[in-house]
């Protein structure tokens, strides 16, 4: 509890401190425009990285979400081509995010085969499944009602934002203060006696994968219209994207410990830094150091902390601050 | 005794964070005594078996050996001292032979490598020595909290250590397994070796160890030859006043029939065991370690499939492997192994005991976190459980309060069918005496008990009847009158079938 | 009824054409401290670094300040993230190298009306995300020129093969059409496309494909591999297989990646224009954009520094010109 | 434990009936039947595929990613993951490809003992970072995934090393083969003998596999956790490096972004090896026979003629079904051997769902 908290207090030390640097010394980063855009970029991956929360909260991981994404946006584009109007496409859609969740929970409950081998084959059979269906065409005469919406912003909020907003409430409240939630905890942590305290253990399970595949699909809706752009390899790679920010957001990788907040604010500071650095000129390498030195740095400095003080009274069951 | 102590502790104290867990305590081990330390649960047992062993550093103090002050960095260097330490949980690895287990980082070499070989005799020897039928070559994972703590047993002893610590090492045993412990313990003790002893079991303190170290709420209360005090004694000392009589079962009637366990069977495993508990009964389920007791419990609430048989509660069948279902009919189950199936060790004190009654706990879809507490208080007044806060991890519970907290996690429920599997290992004698009176009040009050215990005095005190199994077979089913020491064991050993 | 393909369609045409409406004044000079941004696919790749250097180089000659930015995976939305920053940053003019010909165009769009001039390269995006493109080598070209090349190598008969980059790699999927489209002459009756492979770019995907194709079609007379990543592994497994020199091999790359496979004789010949001067010449295009000198229309004409005059083509193309042919013979003149 | 084995008995001379068990119970078992059904089918289809040739090109298109799959299995045995490695490979493919285009001089033996040494370091740094600061492995490989790969775009600044740049005889060593075997096979072969019996019979080795199964139990049991974390690492880094090496010298080709996603490739063989991701159980063996699994899918497919937009979906399912197949045998034969005794030898888990992570 107590390093939970240490953690998000040293994220959210670090956006601002982050943020007010930028606004300082960084040329175009405080307007409007650009926040705007900023928020607008982090869109699909804090839409993913709610429910992959949730998922890796409760000890599994779902890394077919990006080929999910693209999977959608096959479908999506697709549809398109053969006519459909698009307010029956994107249900559709929606359903196929289910679907892929639901086959990556099967294959996880039923068959009992750990989510990280399950996920990385559906990564390959949904990314493939995607150019099955649309090829290497690219669809991208989309309605402008959806993509000028896509991109709309009210004030510098643009209107993704608001929709992400309101469904990290959603999220963060199914995950902090209702049954499912304890449950999730629970079994995350120690599965056995959750099934023990009569926890439903797979039923639980799968819908978690459900849901991150519905919000996948839903982050592909997004992408599409923001893009105006339907292709099969949309959103290739975000699934690294979306674990880096859960995992810097104090989520355990191995389950039982993680706040919404911290992941959304995760999100946010990568974001932050990244729009950032590019204004600022500094080159690609040096920002993909920096993103992983931030990773390593966050959970180091806590850490560090902590062996320090163990280095005076040593205790083996500390447990690392993961 | 005037010659040197082989290990000893002087003036040591330790706190986690506000909890003063062990003040000022001082403790003396020499050579060819076995060292009983007695305390209540929470008294600081197992806080200085962590420290003779390495694991914790002392906050003040001293850890002397042979005479001459010593630090341990950690656990290696402590069994570099010649400390061998049996630790009250089982620190076993689940995916390693149990062979393995016993050497890990002591196997016997050739030229070629590890000699599993010779690895494997010398785990055959152990396992004879303490008369227990174990495949050197089966994983851990898997084996009973009885089994596992026989191969921690075997483990120690691997060692041929100078002083040998056994924290609650008989707490999962059942006499036979008690009584070959004994014998090994003796011959190590004549052998020079010193020992020291921890058990909730006074008898068997008192029985095996020449002197008795005694602490209450962390500190120091006396050392006192065992020959010198009786068990009341002993008791006023841990507790610090008198207690009640142990057993206190009241007569009920018993009502119609709550459980009904017809012909199950798990191939393999057990089988076909048929028995009924009616309302206001508590029926033990005797036998020897590894007799298939657990299981029966396990498949009963929905754990394990079975492949034969029913299960009826009021009259109505159980879905099979559903937990969900089987406490839905208003089943309980109280798992013998806490630390795996009983709790979840990172969640709070408060949080595990709501989980299995999340939806008391509710208002509306959210969970109340007033409610969430204001029942986990009550519940941790009634069992006495020693805590600092109920939002604090349960893994920094003393062993027997953890076991308190599941108690706690299904009593909460009202449960009509309570299955409670060694509900009071590794409990002090005061809140057994609590639990019992608990256990004998929820009869009263009409619920249903099966009680498995590998307690004797315990299943004879409590039972109404006794069930006994053996090699996964129900032997023998004896009422409270028949049920003796010596009928039990019989059924149980085997030597004669009801 | 919802909003189908065919409303957008009508939408979409039934808006007013969108000229390019401000006036171009041929005599306007160049000016000077013009800040142009080349955002490349991909920064790091060989071959755009290649092409951005020789953007920089020409920005220095008219007095400009160049510089190259972009994203390490080729994908179009680290794309945008960049276009946005080119946009607070007030660029004069972005040259890019779409990885989606429409997933940029927003953003692009965002960039014009900003007053930023915008100069797509090597892969084009749709047309109204920029006001020139300047395109290597006629697609047409390209397209026709690598299977004459290979036809002659392997006298106009046999299966032949193709091992592209990603399916989706726009620039690789037209040249491929037009090859089929070459193919269906009738002098190359007698050869026949059995394949088309993709490699993603991926040294070992490629070497993976190649191997695939050499063994399900044994008879295999070529492989026309429009792609340097592909083309590279491709002669790097032939060079050491006993297909050496019998499966022809032909595309594009550069001198320096395969020089040692046309020496060794896996490579008869294969063909590439100049990055360099590409990236010039879309620099001076950006130039003469951003100074008033053209506006994209068709028919405007503007100087190139060394590579001299060139004119805007329809659609608002600038072509640099034929692709070289490497073969024994000239690889040693060339070093990029 | 057996039925028969009454107190003291030593389990000796049942030995025929242990040998079955164990050969039923060999987690590699379901990798096998798998390979097996697809060389079988892939053969009937286009018989080429089993030519000697074919099957040299499978060896050879394996060894690179069998070698870092017996390198992260050294990780994941003990609880950790190392997603680097693609970028520790790239970093050495680049930096030995560098040394020897810039100086033609160097002996390549040095070459390679310094891109194994650079593998190294940067594999102490993962050590370290997991070992002694405690971060989580998957945190701390995943930053290091991206920060060393962000020193290989800096070093290279987008300069490509090209055959011809680099000595022939280093080349060479991508392509020659000893008796008929690749030597890049024989090296990775050689590697996974040498790992496996250490695994299987150094202390050292068996410590790897605790501190894996209970962390926690492995201090308790004076198991020096931090060193064998690091050391694990480092090793696993090592490997990497030679991985560059051979990398190098198989694609002539090298720039900075060599190897790219290839952890998930790694990480994916190691699963379908049998290696357990969270820890404890696993061979090295499996491991590779995972990496010969995945690369003869691909070599299947690209044979096969299978439309070439369809390949990656296809290559998942099968993966899925390799695993799958692979659990359905387990459970299987953990079902069969619970029925064939009276009491139970092991059961594979108390209830089957817990071992659903
Ligand atoms: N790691 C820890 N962090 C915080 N408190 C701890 C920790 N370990 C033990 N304690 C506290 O120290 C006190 C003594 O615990 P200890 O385990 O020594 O008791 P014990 O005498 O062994 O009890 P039992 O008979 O129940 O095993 C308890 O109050 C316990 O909550
Ligand atoms: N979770 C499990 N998985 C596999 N085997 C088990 C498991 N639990 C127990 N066993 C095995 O089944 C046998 C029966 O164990 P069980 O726990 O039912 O016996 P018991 O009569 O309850 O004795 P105990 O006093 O040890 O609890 C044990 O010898 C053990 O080896
Ligand atoms: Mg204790
Ligand atoms: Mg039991």
């Amino acid at each position: 509890m107590n390093t939970v908290r240490r953690w998000e207090g040293l994220i959210f030390v670090l956006l601002v401190g982050v943020c007010v640097w930028a606004s300082l010394g960084v040329d175009g980063f405080a307007n409007g425009s650009n926040v705007s855009f900023l928020l607008l970029d982090t869109t699909e991956i804090a839409l993913m990285a709610l429910t992959m929360t949730l998922v890796i909260v409760a000890a599994e991981i779902d890394l077919s979400v990006a080929s999910t994404l693209g999977l959608s946006c096959a479908v999506l584009g697709w549809l398109w081509n053969a006519g459909l109007p698009i307010e029956m496409i994107m249900p559709i859609c929606l359903l196929v995010g289910a679907l892929c969740g639901a086959v990556n929970g099967l294959l996880v409950t039923r068959l009992g085969l750990p989510s990280l081998a399950v996920t990385i084959g559906t990564f390959a059979l949904f990314r493939g499944l995607a150019y099955v269906i649309l090829g290497d065409q690219a669809v991208a005469d989309l309605p402008p009602a959806y993509t000028g919406l896509a991109t709309a912003s009210i004030g510098p909020v643009p209107v993704a934002t608001v929709l992400v907003a309101a469904l990290a409430v959603v999220a963060a409240v199914v995950l902090h203060a209702t049954g499912v939630g304890r449950a999730v905890f629970a079994l995350g942590s120690n599965e056995e006696a959750a099934y023990f305290a009569g926890v439903r253990v797979k039923r639980i399970k799968f819908w978690l994968f459900v849901a991150s595949g519905v919000m996948a699909s839903l982050a592909s809706l997004v992408y599409t219209f923001r893009y105006a752009s339907a292709r099969a390899d949309n959103g290739m790679g975000l699934e690294l994207a979306v674990v880096a920010a859960v995992l810097l957001g104090g989520v355990s990788i191995f389950g039982g410990r993680g706040t919404l907040p911290g992941v959304l604010m995760a999100v946010l500071l990568l974001g932050v830094v990244r729009n950032a650095l590019i204004l600022a000129d500094v080159a690609n390498e040096v920002l993909n150091f920096v993103t992983g030195l931030l990773l390593v740095a966050s959970v180091l400095a806590p850490n560090l902390g902590a062996v320090w003080r163990r280095r005076t009274t040593p205790s083996v069951e500390g447990k690392s601050a993961s | 005794m005037d010659q040197t102590p082989v290990l000893s502790l002087s003036q040591v104290s330790k706190a986690f964070g506000a909890v003063r867990a062990v003040r000022e305590v001082s403790l003396d081990l020499h050579p060819g005594e076995v060292h009983a330390l007695a305390g209540e649960n929470g008294a600081g047992k197992s806080t200085i078996v962590k420290i003779l062993s390495g694991v914790h550093r002392p906050d003040s103090g001293r850890i002397l050996l042979d005479g001459e002050p010593v630090e341990f960095a950690g656990p290696a260097d402590a069994q570099q001292a010649g400390v061998a330490v049996i630790y009250q949980e089982p620190t076993l690895f689940p995916d390693l032979s149990v062979m393995e287990n016993i050497f890990m980082g002591r196997q016997p070499r050739s030229r070629f490598g590890i000699d599993r070989r010779a690895m494997r005799a010398a785990a055959a020897e152990l396992f004879t020595r303490l008369g227990v039928r174990l495949d050197p070559d089966q994983p851990a994972r898997g084996l009973s909290i009885a089994d596992q703590q026989l191969v921690e047993i075997a483990k120690a002893l691997s060692r041929q250590a100078r002083v040998l610590i056994m924290d609650e090492p008989t707490a999962a045993l059942s006499g036979n397994e008690v009584a070959r412990l004994f014998g090994v313990a003796t011959t190590l003790r004549e052998q020079g070796c010193a020992l020291l002893f921890i058990s909730h079991r006074l008898e068997e303190m008192f029985e095996l160890c020449t002197r008795v170290t005694t602490l209450r709420d962390g500190a120091y209360v006396a050392t006192d030859l065992i020959a010198d005090i009786t068990p009341d004694d002993l008791v006023r000392r841990m507790v610090g006043r008198e207690l009640d009589a142990l057993f206190p079962k009241q007569e009920t009637d018993a009502g119609e029939v709550a459980l009904k366990v017809g012909r199950l069977t798990r191939e393999g495993v057990f089988t076909d065991v048929s028995f009924e508990v009616r309302r206001g009964e508590i029926v033990a389920l005797a036998g020897l370690v590894g007799a298939g007791r657990s299981e029966v419990a396990r498949a009963i609430f929905g754990i394990d499939r079975w492949d034969a048989g029913s299960v009826e509660v009021a009259g109505r069948r159980l879905r099979p492997a559903s937990p969900t279902a089987a406490m839905a009919a208003g089943l309980a189950l109280v798992p013998e192994d806490r630390r795996q199936q009983g709790l979840v060790m990172d969640l709070s004190i408060e949080r595990n005991i709501g989980l299995a009654g999340l939806a008391a706990v509710r208002r509306g879809p959210l969970v109340s976190r007033a409610a969430e507490r204001k029942r986990a208080a009550d519940w941790a007044v009634r069992l006495r459980l020693k805590y600092a806060r109920l939002a604090d991890p349960v893994n920094v519970l003393s062993g027997g309060n953890q076991q308190k907290v599941v108690l706690a996690k299904w009593l909460a429920r009202g449960p009509s069918v309570l299955i409670v599997d060694e509900p009071t290992r590794g409990i002090d004698v005061g809140t057994k005496a609590e639990v019992h009176r608990l256990l004998s009040e929820l009869a009263a009050s009409g619920v249903a008990v099966l009680m498995i215990s590998s307690e004797l005095p315990e299943v004879l005190g409590m039972a109404d009847r006794v069930l006994v199994m053996h090699e996964g077979r129900l032997v023998a089913e004896l009422s409270r009158a028949e049920a003796t020491e010596e009928s039990v064991m019989a059924a149980a050993t085997g030597r004669r079938a009801a | 009824g919802g909003t189908t393909r065919s409303d957008v369609a009508a939408q979409q045409s039934s808006a007013p054409a969108t000229a390019a409406s401000a006036s171009a004044n041929p005599n306007a000079p160049l000016k000077q401290g013009l800040k142009i941004a080349f955002l490349p696919k991909q920064v790091n790749n060989p071959y755009f670094t290649i092409a951005d250097e020789g953007g920089i180089t020409a920005a220095k000659e008219f007095g400009g300040e160049g510089k190259e930015v972009g994203p390490s995976d080729a994908s179009a939305s680290s794309q945008v993230s960049y276009i946005n920053t080119l946009i607070q940053q007030q660029q004069d003019a972005i040259v890019i190298a779409a990885n989606d010909p429409n997933a940029v165009v927003p953003a692009l769009k965002q960039a014009m009306a900003a007053g930023i001039k915008v100069v797509s390269f090597d892969s084009d995006t749709a047309p109204d995300g920029r006001h020139v493109f300047v395109n290597q080598a006629g697609a047409e070209d390209l397209g026709r020129t690598q299977v004459q090349l290979l036809a002659e190598q392997i006298g106009h008969k046999g299966k032949i093969a193709v091992l592209s980059a990603t399916p989706n790699a726009t620039n690789q999927n037209t040249w491929i059409e037009f090859m089929k489209d070459e193919l269906s002459k009738p002098e190359y009756k007698d050869m026949e496309l059995v394949k088309v492979a993709y490699g993603n770019d991926d040294d070992q995907k490629s070497f993976t494909e190649t191997q695939g194709l050499l063994r399900s079609y044994p008879d295999l007379a070529g492989i026309i591999s429009p792609t340097t990543v592909g083309i590279a592994a491709a002669a790097r497994y032939l060079s050491e297989s006993p297909s050496k020199g019998k499966v022809k091999l032909t595309g594009l790359g550069t001198p320096n990646q395969l020089r040692k496979f046309v020496k060794d004789g896996t490579i008869e010949a294969f063909e590439l224009w100049n990055p360099a001067d590409l990236g010039y010449l879309a620099s001076y295009a950006a130039a003469a954009l951003a100074s008033g000198q053209i506006t994209g229309a068709e028919g405007e004409k503007f100087k190139a520094g060394k590579l001299g005059e060139y004119t805007v083509g329809a659609n608002g193309e600038v072509l640099l010109g034929k692709p070289t042919v490497f073969d024994k013979d000239n690889i040693d003149d060339f070093d990029f | 434990m057996t039925a028969t084995a009454t107190a003291g008995e030593t389990v000796r001379g049942r030995g025929g009936r242990r040998l079955v068990d164990r050969v039923a119970r060999v987690r590699e078992l379901g990798i096998v039947v798998a390979l097996a059904v697809l060389f079988g089918v892939t053969g009937a289809v286009n018989p080429s595929f089993l030519s000697y040739a074919s099957l040299r090109d499978i060896l050879l298109n394996s060894a690179i990613i069998a070698l870092l799959a017996v390198g992260q299995t050294l990780v994941v045995i003990t609880r950790n993951v190392d997603l680097s490695v693609s970028s520790v490979v790239g970093l050495a493919a680049f930096g030995g490809a560098l040394v020897l285009a810039d100086n033609p001089g160097v002996p390549i033996p040095v070459v390679i003992a310094g891109c194994v040494l650079l593998g190294a370091v940067c594999g102490a740094v993962n050590g370290l970072l997991v070992g002694a600061a405690k971060v989580p492995a998957l945190v701390a490989t995943l930053g290091t995934l991206y920060a060393f790969r962000g020193i290989d775009y800096a070093w290279a600044g987008g300069r490509q090393v090209n055959a011809a740049d680099m000595p022939e005889g280093f080349l060479a060593l991508g392509t020659s083969a000893v008796l008929g075997v690749p030597l890049l096979a024989l090296v990775a072969l050689v590697v996974l003998l040498v790992v496996g019996w250490m695994l299987r019979n150094l202390r050292s080795g068996r410590e790897l596999y605790a501190i894996g199964s209970n962390p926690e139990a492995a201090v308790l049991a004076g198991i020096r956790v931090r060193r064998r974390i690091v050391a694990a690492f480092v090793a696993n880094g090592a490997l990497a490096g030679l991985a560059g090496v051979m990398w190098a010298a198989r694609f002539g080709t090298v720039d900075a972004t060599v190897a790219t996603g290839k952890e998930l490739d790694v990480i994916a063989a190691v699963v379908v090896g049998g290696v357990a991701i969270f820890g404890g159980s696993g061979t090295v063996y499996g491991a590779a026979l995972g990496a010969l699994l995945l690369s003869s899918i691909t070599s299947a497919l690209a044979v096969l003629r299978v439309d070439a937009l369809a390949q990656m979906a296809i290559n998942g399912a099968l993966l899925i079904a390799a695993i799958a197949l692979d659990r359905v045998l387990a459970l299987r034969v953990a079902a069969a051997l619970r029925r064939a005794k009276e009491r139970p030898p092991n059961r594979i888990t108390p209830s089957d769902h817990s071992e659903a992570r």
